[in-house]
């Protein structure tokens, strides 16, 4: 119903090109509202791209889910989910970094790839079966946590309660690189982002995946597996939830079940903004990366100048209408 | 006969772009009180781009209307429709989720004062104008359960419901059989005494030459010419249209050898919602290497399930014995039949075929992609671009470029695109359902003859096509089919159109057939 | 259906039933409150008590105030999302005889039992105080404000800028107080915008803990965390206390639950002795000094 | 991609019928959790019908925008915007209620009908949209009340602060007739129900929204005027709103604007659970009315038997899929 025209077009033109002008458009926005000059300083960027990553790695799986055109609104609680199994398994439960995020993100995958199951096998609708999965898990989180956040100040088994220091791996994953002007969260979010255009450019799931996007009953005649593409489909979106996760606990230094509340809202909004539709079949994570910064930086741009609330608010809405206009080319 | 009256519609030197390409370079148009106006000329010629600015969908073109004289800028389809001008577009306009009553009156609802639609009286004038046209369905039955072929009948009624000055048909065959097709001739013969003015596009030479008062030929968006039908012999028109001479086609194929490739024993499908109701009873045939199988037959006849059987997408439960070169062949995917060298190229292209925001390369590799991809699924793009370029120059499949998505071609090309896919999975058993549906002659004539190719190649091929020209002239045998049921098996050198439309007709019955 | 509720002994075969209904348990606060509560019934086998979540939403915490009466409960305990929606619905419950206790915010008008509550503005006072006094009276302040459509936001803030005194201390200032929404990610983005705008800040005040610990977190991936004192409020055993204890935060100021008191009340009131028509908790300040001890009380 | 089969099938297996039997099996559920009883008093029933009547009014709107093939996020947004502006001009303001109640239903008809005209002109996205315009009237709501709420405690001119007294309007919405058996906000959302029958049904707009939800172009082509048809969905989504605001306000006497939050997606859980399929074009008020009913008994339960918060959740994320699968007759 509302795909973008072009295609004719020349490269001006070009999604790409458009997000990318959008984008540039919101960095001369910081450059005039530059703070005192502080957003001429590469600490600024650093810690917008820290305060991005996590959201980013939702988007990168929320790419190929709607290319899939699909929408996964689940990821917020599944990386709340994931926050504290991977603080209870390593604070309390002591287990090893390694095993813990590997048990970790194969729950994402397993409870994204449940979503997909519903949605490819019962023909039910994306959007209510990951809203159903989206307050599932949630609920599950707080079975897990116990209602409560999981800190290094654990019970041990005589009742009474310890501080047992962070493990290396909180302190690896919140830590910075190139002297300090890197964050490994940023790193994970790149590397997600490299993975996911592996997979949509390079792989014969991606192929499967835009074809099923584009028209699943063609894709079926075509001998695509239907099925199988989407159960993956959402099992990646539900794996770099798990990602997120991690990283979100390892940022709080703590697992809390209510962290990541409408973390998918956001998602979404960077993919469009990205100009990738909701309709599938089309668009790449290169936009969704771009998507990302540009609401990276309007975030970045309200808080260093302390803009209230409402204004916040208000700003935000009118941007995003802005935003995508200019990506459609009106 | 070219008419002495003045013009009931005109349209000068009409430019349209679409986005920075222009489609239309300053074309002339016009059509008279009591003609037939043929447009004809090659896909993305422009012709429905030009019937779209008459009937008030393009609003911005350069150009001017004239309507019975008066300048006119239509501001929409409501402004045109209500001026007078009834047009049925090429492709469906109805909305499959709402019945035929709702359908018939869209956009033109009867209302009391209150803006309340008038439901008892919108049905009460369906029934009439459903009898008039002939159809015997119920105005409360769904448009997604009618076969195109009921739902392009609809189209029609729908534009002669609202009395109209001009009546424009873009293409509206392409969905009809034979029968359906012989019911609109004799309403427009109707119309053009009445003093209508038709325009009227198709890409079939003999609707052209069986309607036609005057022919305008288009190619690339120019006007190439304007005659009397009587003063344009056939070949004269296609060299117009296609700007070169195409070679004749002989109508005897070579001969294909005898080894039976597929064998069908007592097929039945029945259908899954009701299983009284059987979409196939009981077909039993066998195809050989290199022969090219013509099934005919009238919408529902049936022939459309017994393909989509072969290729493991039934519509309903099946039942008896499909061999594959001797072995049992009962695929329960289309993937499946795909690796057994079995294909389908759906009579849908639009909803079962192409994705139109995919690249050529990707769509045309979809189904082989597995023949370029090396450990893990990584897919080796060099390969996979030669076969594409390959199998593309083959087809002359003409296209901005690879990377170009399909829906920016025309549909001849999309339809090439289609074909080039099913053909890159290099099938012992080609399934193709009115592979020819909607394109212009020129590539007619190249799939054909690529056709003949094939089949020499040993290639075997099942085809279901409602031209008769082209059955005749390429199915090595031709079975008939009538209401699931075979009902003559003709030979393709002595067969005749009388003969299959006798057998395909069966008994007396409504037009629309077993529509379920 | 103007039934009574049915009453019971209060022995432990036929316990009192005590409905409590808590606004929400999205804050660790209020899971806490819930807790003591809990902790507090279980050492009297004369009471059970039913919890209810009313997910932020002044309507379903109506709709469970309506809820208790229907199932007739002894006495209610209720912690309201909102002054204004809930006055009716516990004065009803009230008049209908069921005794209700009000925990930390307040109803409007004085159809209830017993009022148990902290003073947030106070609490802010006090923190404003000890940064003021910690700071010799000068230095340049950061602020992380919670929601400032809630009534413990505007409280906090309005009793921190007076605790503060800056009229009569110029080079004491607010140089940057952004809005968390109580949300420690928030925070941490927050503290990175003051970070990167101010290179020099003394002090930062948090209207929470996990703020204030978010906060801390931004400092030290910069490591300034050194060079300002951090201060939040709250202080929960598991979350402010151990921030102090562990020498994240420098201060923490208890806004207590009341949960323990209110079962006291409650026992009182159902043994049909007078109780209190208001209850003002007080605070306690939580220092590296004195968390050993286990901080002091504010008289 | 996801639209139901059904059509050719015998009635039993109608949307309708359907709904209902998920209806009977919830409340099914509450006879059999009836909480020593109280499931079985009138007043519970009376209570759930007066806490689930906002959210319905909501879901009308949404339904009719469902329908036209759109989704509508604001809903929640523009809610609180007109509780905060109903609160405003009756209490410090001291309007009459009835220009009052005019006022902010136009505004809420009027910030509706801006989405609708994105999405019917600028041919953007309804999610997308609608999203943007939830975060944008969030903010305006905070904007029009100052940041805090709104309530009979109002600053005179003179700066000092009076109580008012709630003008007789609120109490009216809030107050129940028929011997206190029938809740005021449930008249008004049966009122609702009966005007979305009214324009879906009956009226020829009606017939345009489902034409253009179920087939845009093909309407486009018929001569249904495309953009005046979203435009007027949208706006009466909008609309729709403002009177659940208004309701909102009174039931709390007072006008918050942090109130609704994430209301849309329980109204759209709502529409979707009656049957109603988010692809358009299909559907009826009548199954969102017990979809509504469906919720409001799941909530009304979980809430009678005290359930806590992460069964709740995990029950409900549970239970919206069993429905919805039921639904689609699987
Ligand atoms: N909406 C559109 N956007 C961009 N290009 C278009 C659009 N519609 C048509 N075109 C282009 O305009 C040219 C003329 O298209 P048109 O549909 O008029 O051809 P046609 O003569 O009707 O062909 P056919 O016989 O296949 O229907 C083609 O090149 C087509 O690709
Ligand atoms: N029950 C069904 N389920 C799915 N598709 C169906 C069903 N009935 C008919 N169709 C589709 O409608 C079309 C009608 O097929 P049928 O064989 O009955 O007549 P046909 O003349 O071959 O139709 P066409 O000429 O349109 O291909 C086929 O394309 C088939 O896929
Ligand atoms: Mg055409
Ligand atoms: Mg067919």
């Amino acid at each position: 119903m509302t795909t973008p025209r072009g295609g004719l077009s020349p490269w001006v033109h070009s999604p790409v090109a458009r997000a990318l002008l959008a984008l540039l458009l919101m960095m001369a926005l910081g450059a005039v509202f530059s703070a005192d000059g502080a957003f001429f300083r590469w600490s600024v960027h650093r810690d917008m791209l820290r305060q991005v990553s996590v959201y980013g790695m939702l988007a990168c799986g929320m790419t190929v889910v709607i290319i899939s055109a699909g929408i996964d609104l689940s990821v917020s609680s599944l990386l709340a989910l994931a926050a504290v199994s991977f603080a209870w398994l390593t604070l309390p439960g002591a287990w090893p970094a390694f095993y813990a995020i590997l048990v970790v993100l194969a729950a994402g995958a397993a409870l994204g790839s449940l979503s997909g199951l519903l949605v490819a096998r019962m023909r039910m609708q994306p959007f209510i079966v990951t809203l159903a999965m989206m307050v599932f898990a949630r609920g599950l989180a707080k079975v897990v946590s116990g209602g409560r956040k999981i800190t290094n100040y654990v019970t041990a088994p005589d009742g009474s309660s310890v501080v047992v220091d962070l493990p290396r791996v909180f302190h690896v994953i919140d830590s910075r690189v190139l002297g300090g002007n890197l964050s490994i969260v940023t790193i994970v979010f790149l590397v997600c982002v490299a993975l996911t255009w592996v997979v949509l450019e390079r792989l014969r799931l991606g192929r499967h995946i835009y074809a099923v996007g584009g028209n699943e009953e063609a894709a079926r005649l075509s001998g695509v597996p239907v099925r199988r593409t989407l159960i993956l489909a959402y099992a990646l979106s539900g794996l770099f939830a798990a990602v997120a996760g991690i990283c979100q606990a390892a940022q709080e230094t703590q697992g809390d079940p209510e962290t990541g509340m409408a973390y998918e809202l956001d998602a979404i909004a960077m993919v469009v903004i990205g100009g990738t539709p909701l309709t599938g079949g089309k668009g790449s994570v290169t936009l969704t990366l771009i998507g990302v910064l540009t609401i990276g930086y309007l975030q970045k741009i309200l808080s260093l100048n302390a803009a209230p609330e409402a204004t916040r608010l208000m700003l935000t809405g009118a941007i995003i209408v802005c935003a995508v206009l200019f990506q459609r080319g009106k | 006969m070219a008419p002495t009256s003045p013009p009931l519609l005109s349209v000068r030197s009409a430019r349209k772009s679409f986005g920075p390409v222009e489609v239309l370079h300053g074309v002339d148009f016009e059509v008279a009180a009591g003609e037939v106006h043929v447009l004809a000329g090659e896909n993305g010629a422009g012709k429905s781009t030009l019937v779209n600015i008459l009937s008030g969908v393009h609003t911005e073109y350069d150009g001017e209307v004239l309507l019975q004289g008066e300048p006119r800028r239509f501001s929409g389809p409501a402004d045109a429709a209500h001026s007078g001008i009834a047009t049925i577009h090429q492709e469906l306009s109805l909305v499959p989720a709402m019945t035929v009553a709702d359908n018939l009156f869209l956009g033109g609802e009867h209302t009391d004062r209150w803006r309340q639609v008038d439901f008892t009286r919108q049905e009460r004038e369906a029934r009439r104008l459903l009898e008039k046209a002939g159809l015997d369905l119920s105005p409360r039955s769904l448009v997604a359960e009618l076969p195109v072929s009921l739902q392009q009948m609809l189209e029609i009624v729908r534009a002669l419901a609202r009395e109209a000055v001009v009546l424009i048909l873009d293409e509206p065959t392409s969905a009809l059989d034979e029968r359906g097709a012989e019911a609109l001739f004799r309403r427009l013969a109707t119309l053009r005494q009445e003093g209508v003015g038709i325009v009227y596009i198709t890409h079939r030479m003999d609707e052209i030459y069986r309607l036609a008062d005057r022919i305008t030929v288009l190619r690339d968006g120019h006007h190439v010419g304007t005659s009397p039908a009587g003063q344009l012999p056939p070949t004269e028109l296609v060299s117009r249209m296609v700007g070169r001479d195409l070679a004749a086609i002989d109508r005897v194929p070579p001969t294909p050898d005898d080894e039976v490739v597929v064998r069908v024993r007592d097929l039945h499908i029945r259908h899954r919602g009701l299983p009284t109701h059987e979409l196939v009873g009981g077909v039993s045939f066998s195809l050989r290497q290199g022969e090219i199988l013509g099934l005919a037959g009238l919408q529902g006849s049936g022939a459309s399930h017994v393909l989509r059987a072969l290729f493991g997408a039934a519509d309903g439960r099946v039942s008896g014995s499909m061999e594959l070169s001797g072995r049992p062949h009962f695929p329960a995917s289309p993937g499946e039949a795909i690796r057994e060298g079995v294909i389908l190229l759906s009579s849908h292209r639009k909803a079962q075929g192409l994705a139109p925001d995919q690249s050529v390369t990707h769509s045309v590799s979809l189904a082989s992609l597995s023949r370029y991809v090396a450990s893990l699924g990584w897919i080796k793009r060099g390969v996979e671009r030669r076969a594409v370029q390959d199998v593309t120059t083959r087809l002359r499949l003409a296209a901005a470029s690879l990377e170009a998505p399909v829906r920016t071609l025309s549909g001849g090309n999309q339809q090439k695109a289609y074909l080039a896919r099913c053909l890159l999975t290099q099938p012992r058993v080609l399934l193709l359902d009115e592979p020819t549906r909607g394109i212009d002659i020129g590539a007619k004539t190249d799939i054909y003859t690529l056709m003949r190719a094939w089949a020499a190649e040993g290639i075997s091929i099942l085809l279901i096509t409602s031209e008769l020209d082209e059955l005749l002239l390429l199915s090595h045998r031709i079975l008939v089919l009538h209401r699931g049921r075979i009902v003559a098996e003709l030979d393709g050198n002595s067969a005749t159109k009388d003969g299959i439309m006798g057998a395909a007709m069966g008994h007396a019955e409504a037009p629309g057939g077993a529509a379920p | 259906t103007t039934d009574t509720p049915p009453g019971h002994a209060g022995t432990p075969g036929d316990p009192f039933v005590i409905g409590m209904s808590q606004s929400n348990l999205g804050e660790p606060w209020r899971v806490q409150m819930d807790a003591d509560i809990r902790a507090a019934a279980e050492t009297r086998p004369n009471l059970r008590v039913i919890f209810k979540d009313a997910q932020n939403n002044s309507l379903t915490q109506r709709a469970q105030v309506e809820e208790f009466v229907e199932q007739g409960v002894d006495l209610m305990i209720i912690s309201p999302k909102e002054a204004a929606p809930l006055t009716g619905p516990v004065a009803a419950a009230y008049r209908r005889g069921i005794p209700v206790i009000v925990l930390d915010r307040e109803v409007q008008g004085d159809e209830y039992t017993c009022f148990i509550g902290a003073d947030n503005v106070r609490i802010g006072r006090e923190a404003g105080r000890w940064i003021r006094e910690a700071l010799g009276g000068e230095g340049r302040i950061v602020e992380l404000k919670g929601l400032m459509t809630s009534t413990p936001g505007r409280d906090r803030n309005q009793g921190f800028l007076e605790g503060l005194e800056l009229d009569d201390h110029p080079d004491l200032e607010v140089i940057f107080s952004g809005e968390m929404e109580w949300l420690e990610p928030n925070a941490r983005r927050e503290m990175e915008s003051a970070l990167a705008t101010n290179d020099v800040i003394d002090a930062v005040y948090a209207h929470n803990d996990p703020g204030a610990h978010g906060a801390w977190l931004a400092a030290r991936a910069t490591g300034r965390e050194e060079e300002m004192l951090f201060v939040g409020i709250d202080a929960l055993p598991h979350e402010g206390q151990q921030y102090v204890a562990q020498g994240i935060l420098d201060a923490t100021f208890l806004y207590p639950t009341g949960g323990a008191e209110a079962i006291d009340m409650a026992l009182r009131i159902l043994t049909g002795e007078e109780v209190p028509k208001r209850i003002t908790l007080g605070t306690r300040i939580y220092t590296r000094e004195n968390i050993a001890r286990g901080g002091e009380a504010i008289e």
